[in-house]
């Protein structure tokens, strides 16, 4: 299953996606530069990956999205292709609004960068599949914009259609005020498009992937990934 | 002309002026004194610690650059090295904390990848006075975010680093940062303008008035007077550095790169007489081909200028384009300003007309020593506590429990949770332990790093406090699985002119000498930071040792936690 | 060679995170008569136009486009023309 | 009850890396005719105070305490009264 790693000026999680794709799933992976665009059929996966692409000046996500490598992402979207955002990903696809919503700076306006706890909203789609319904997974976190805001409305439908991918909530799985890390609305960490074919997080899957890092809790997010590619989960809706 | 007067006011002596004059023959114009007014601060030239420097055991089997370059190196095998080297940027955090920092970051940050090596890790080591007075919280407050901001937006994770508080360094916080890289032998690259006819290019930011005499800013005390200077002060753009890294990354691999070198203190004049005094050569270069921000800008602020996020690049003559495709594709400028040349002199033209012409060595290496004496301080004497009269405490939960509620012993999650520390997925061992360890991928190897010292016991006792360093940081490389390999320092003082102060420095010095030759890991860089002082006092004595070992199986590490009910604990030494 | 001066501010009922922050520093400053404080940004762009009215077509096409976010930022500007 | 509308910019020559990459954005985005960007805060106050003057004197010192940092930012401000 061949994965591109969308590399923006400012992206410095671009070599961990790559890792964990190539090195640690044992799947073929390749670095597409920001300049460059590409055919949807290229690609089965399309990670964008944290950092801070543009310096996150003006806002974090904002300049990324006009480059050409995002045309294509756009048309890989509309083909129903697995896209995956996480952090500066997560908040160049709300930028770009194939995810709805925005990012606002952490309440208390400082960086975390810390373990939290997730509980897996919704294991019917490409990404969560091997997760169990309700799960509790840590996994870090590192952002100072990780606050995710939304209309009321946006919310509703976000709930009601099984699009909140990952909560952030306590060691025993309870969704808290004092579990909540930025001050995100319902403390939302993770959500899907429509189409179940986009998922954009704060928390790092490629940061807890390897028994090394003291911490396994991500990997099953890639392969879900690539046991729904291959057919043997059926779940989340095929494009 | 310049005469005595305008080389005062550049902090140089009647004397160092004669030998100015000496030098050149004649009297020195007023971008030729600037720029031995900035080369010849004790920033830049360390004409007060040189000699005591000398005293540091830099060799080893394993050493593959000692100090003078950019960064040292060891071999870790396999073909690997780590890069290594710590600076400080006290002075300007002190005036300017948030800005200070980042561009204290910026800098030892572009000193690892001036070697060729991509940055793996960064640490910091910072003392501010007590927590409890506003000027402290604004200043900790501000270098922390700085420091946060950049490491964080570059991608390097901040794996470790101290925070002491103590009033003696309420007006001059300390704030050092460590930066290691890993490289493979074949990719190190040196700050050398070899080649008599090559390219000397300049890459990355455009040049401003930033920082305009901030080496010599360094090497003064902190007073009133401070204030006004703060025009000076930097601001960093990590996102500059972040495409400025990639790109410099990328050239290491051509071989027709023959040297780079950033730009720090003292700009263009440093980057240029430094790499051509490193390799016997000259330089001559034309300012009015510098790509500025500003308009209107002399070639003595062009030559002074100290704006970040800058690289000089030495190339092959016949491979500028090669360079500029690489910098191009990053959306940065790679200009020629200038070629080598063999008759050892820094020549400066301003569109073809000579504004300054100085011999490199002179510049380099060429400032005079200054043979300082140490006095013994009366305060170190002066111990008149009976340890035998103090009385055991009748309730000692109660001093179990002050202890930990003390700002120095706390937990220091709220500074290291502001680092991202898990980016680059190799830090096997996070911040809060004894020291970091990291892995290196495609190896079972990996490297522990630790920054240490206790400026307190180096305040009561110079010598034993640098052996001290020394000892507790190899404790906590060891303790995590470590063999100890090497040592980067960054020497904290007050003013070298005043001899107790230059008897603090020697006994530190000896001090970290004689324990890093029992251990056998040697001094591979450093820095020093003279003037950490005010009217009213100098900070303690701070030599900061930062270490770096190595395990040859990373997967056996050992973290400080308690592992297991029913697991001995064993009290081991003294 | 036009000057526009824009402001992006957070729409109202958008929780600002930094106003709060600056408000309660202000307040703990001794600043007490401070009710309220909001954070936006200033950006300011001198650009060549036509006239003024392409000048202000441009500029809102980059306001739109880029420069605020219409999920919880609104805008405003003012152009001024400027000689040089 | 007086709003104050404070503008804080850097000082000029003080580098602006925000102001450089939107410009950047906004040339790549076909807008040619942007010559400079320039970013800064915009910072809205409302607060009490016994009369413009009085309010005038509070802006000013909550500036110069803490909103601009005086080593690389200037600031300006208007104040408009309010009727609540
Ligand atoms: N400024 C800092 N930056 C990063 N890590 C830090 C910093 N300060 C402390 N730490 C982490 O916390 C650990 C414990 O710090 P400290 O309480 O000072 O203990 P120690 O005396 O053992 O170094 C350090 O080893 C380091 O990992």
């Amino acid at each position: 299953m061949k994965c591109a790693v969308i590399v923006f000026p400012g992206s410095n999680c671009d070599i961990d996606c790559y890792h964990v794709w190539r090195n640690v799933l044992g799947q073929p992976a390749e670095y597409v530069f920001h300049k460059d665009r590409f055919s949807p059929d290229d690609f089965d996966l399309i990670i964008l990956p944290g950092g801070f692409s543009y310096g996150d000046y003006l806002r974090v996500g904002a300049i990324a999205r006009f480059s050409p490598a995002m045309a294509s992402v756009y048309r890989a979207a509309e083909k129903g292709k697995l896209i995956l955002g996480i952090c500066n990903g997560f908040q160049i696809l709300l930028e770009s609004g194939l995810l709805p919503g925005a990012m606002m700076r952490n309440e208390d306006l400082k960086f975390h960068c810390h373990d939290v706890y997730l509980k897996v909203g919704t294991v019917d789609t490409p990404f969560t599949n091997l997760y169990r319904r309700g799960e509790v997974v840590r996994m870090p976190i590192a952002h100072g914009e990780g606050n995710y805001y939304a209309g009321r409305e946006t919310i509703e439908r976000l709930k009601a259609e099984g699009r909140i991918a990952f909560y952030y909530c306590d060691r025993n799985g309870m969704v808290t005020g004092d579990a909540n890390p930025n001050g995100s609305l319902e403390n939302i960490a993770g959500i899907l498009n429509e189409g179940k074919n986009i998922l954009g997080m704060m928390p790092h899957p490629e940061r807890c992937a390897e028994e090394i890092l003291g911490n396994t809790g991500g990997r099953k997010l890639f392969e879900s990934i690539l046991d729904y590619f291959e057919g043997r989960v059926k779940s989340g809706r095929q494009g | 002309m310049a005469g005595r007067d305008d080389a005062k006011k550049l902090g140089l002596s009647d004397y160092e002026y004669e030998e100015i004059v000496k030098t050149l023959g004649r009297e020195p114009n007023n971008v030729e004194l600037g720029m031995y007014g900035v080369m010849w601060s004790e920033h830049c030239s360390y004409k007060n610690s040189r000699p005591v420097l000398k005293r540091f055991p830099t060799e080893g089997g394993h050493v593959l650059q000692g100090p003078g370059e950019n960064a040292g190196i060891v071999d870790i095998g396999d073909n690997l090295a780590v890069v290594m080297k710590i600076e400080s940027h006290n002075h300007p955090s002190a005036v300017e904390p948030y800005q200070g920092a980042t561009t204290g970051v910026g800098g030892i940050i572009r000193d690892i990848f001036a070697m060729g090596a991509r940055p793996v890790a960064l640490l910091d080591s910072l003392r501010f006075g007590e927590p409890d007075d506003p000027r402290v919280k604004y200043l900790l407050k501000g270098v922390v975010s700085g420091i946060a901001d950049y490491g964080n937006c570059m991608g390097i994770p901040t794996v470790g680093g101290e925070v002491y508080f103590n009033e003696a360094y309420r007006d001059n916080p300390l704030v050092n940062a460590m930066c290691v890289g890993i490289i493979r032998h074949e990719e190190i690259v040196r700050g050398r303008a070899a080649g008599v006819g090559n390219s000397v290019m300049l890459v990355g930011s455009a040049t401003g008035r930033d920082g305009i005499h901030g080496a010599s800013f360094a090497s003064e005390e902190l007073s009133e007077d401070s204030t006004s200077k703060r025009p000076s002060v930097q601001v960093g753009d990590p996102f500059m550095e972040k495409l400025l890294l990639e790109a410099c990354l990328e050239l290491r691999k051509n071989r027709w790169v023959v040297g780079i070198q950033d730009l720090g203190a003292a700009g263009l004049t440093s980057a240029c007489s430094e790499t051509a005094a490193r390799a016997g050569t000259g330089i001559e270069l034309d300012v009015a081909l510098v790509p500025r921000r500003e308009e209107g800008m002399t070639p003595y602020e062009v030559m002074l200028s100290e704006s970040q996020e800058r690289m000089l690049v030495i190339v092959e003559k016949g491979h500028e384009e090669d360079v500029q495709k690489i910098f191009e594709k990053w959306d940065l400028h790679a200009v020629k300003i200038g070629t080598v040349t063999g008759d050892g002199m820094l020549r400066v033209l301003e569109s073809g007309r000579v504004a300054a012409e100085v011999p490199v060595k002179s510049l380099a290496d060429g400032a005079p020593v200054m043979k300082r004496e140490g006095r013994r301080p009366a305060y170190i004497d002066n111990t008149d506590i009976d340890y035998s009269r103090l009385e055991m405490p009748s309730n000692l939960n109660e001093v179990l429990l002050r202890l930990l509620s003390s700002p120095n012993i706390a937990s220091k999650a709220w500074v290291y949770q502001q680092y991202d520390h898990t980016v680059r997925t190799d830090t096997v061992v996070s911040p809060g332990s004894d020291a970091a360890v990291l892995r290196i991928k495609g190896t079972r190897k990996g490297i522990a790093l630790t920054t240490d010292c206790n400026g307190l016991y180096c305040y009561l006792d110079p010598y034993e406090g640098g052996k001290q360093a020394v000892a507790e940081a190899a404790r906590n490389l060891v303790v995590s699985g470590a063999r100890p390999l090497a040592v980067t320092d960054c020497l904290n003082f007050g003013t070298p002119e005043k001899p107790e102060i230059f008897y603090q420095f020697e006994k530190c010095i000896d001090g970290i000498s004689d324990a890093a030759k029992a251990l056998g890991t040697p001094v591979i860089s450093g820095n020093v930071s003279f003037y950490n002082e005010t009217k009213e006092r100098a900070v303690f004595p701070t030599p900061v040792v930062g270490m770096v070992g190595l395990l040859e199986d990373v997967e056996r590490h050992c973290t400080m936690a308690f592992k297991k009910e029913g697991d001995v604990v064993v009290l081991l030494g003294l | 060679m036009y000057l526009a001066r824009i402001h992006v501010r957070f729409k109202p009922g958008v929780l600002d995170p930094q106003g709060t922050a600056i408000k309660g520093a202000l307040n703990q400053l001794g600043f007490k008569g401070v009710k309220d404080v909001r954070a936006g940004k200033l950006i300011e762009i001198t650009l060549e136009a036509e006239d003024r009215e392409a000048a202000d077509r441009a500029v809102r096409e980059m306001c739109e486009k880029l420069l605020a976010n219409p999920v919880i930022e609104d805008f405003t500007f003012e152009i001024a023309e400027e000689n040089l």
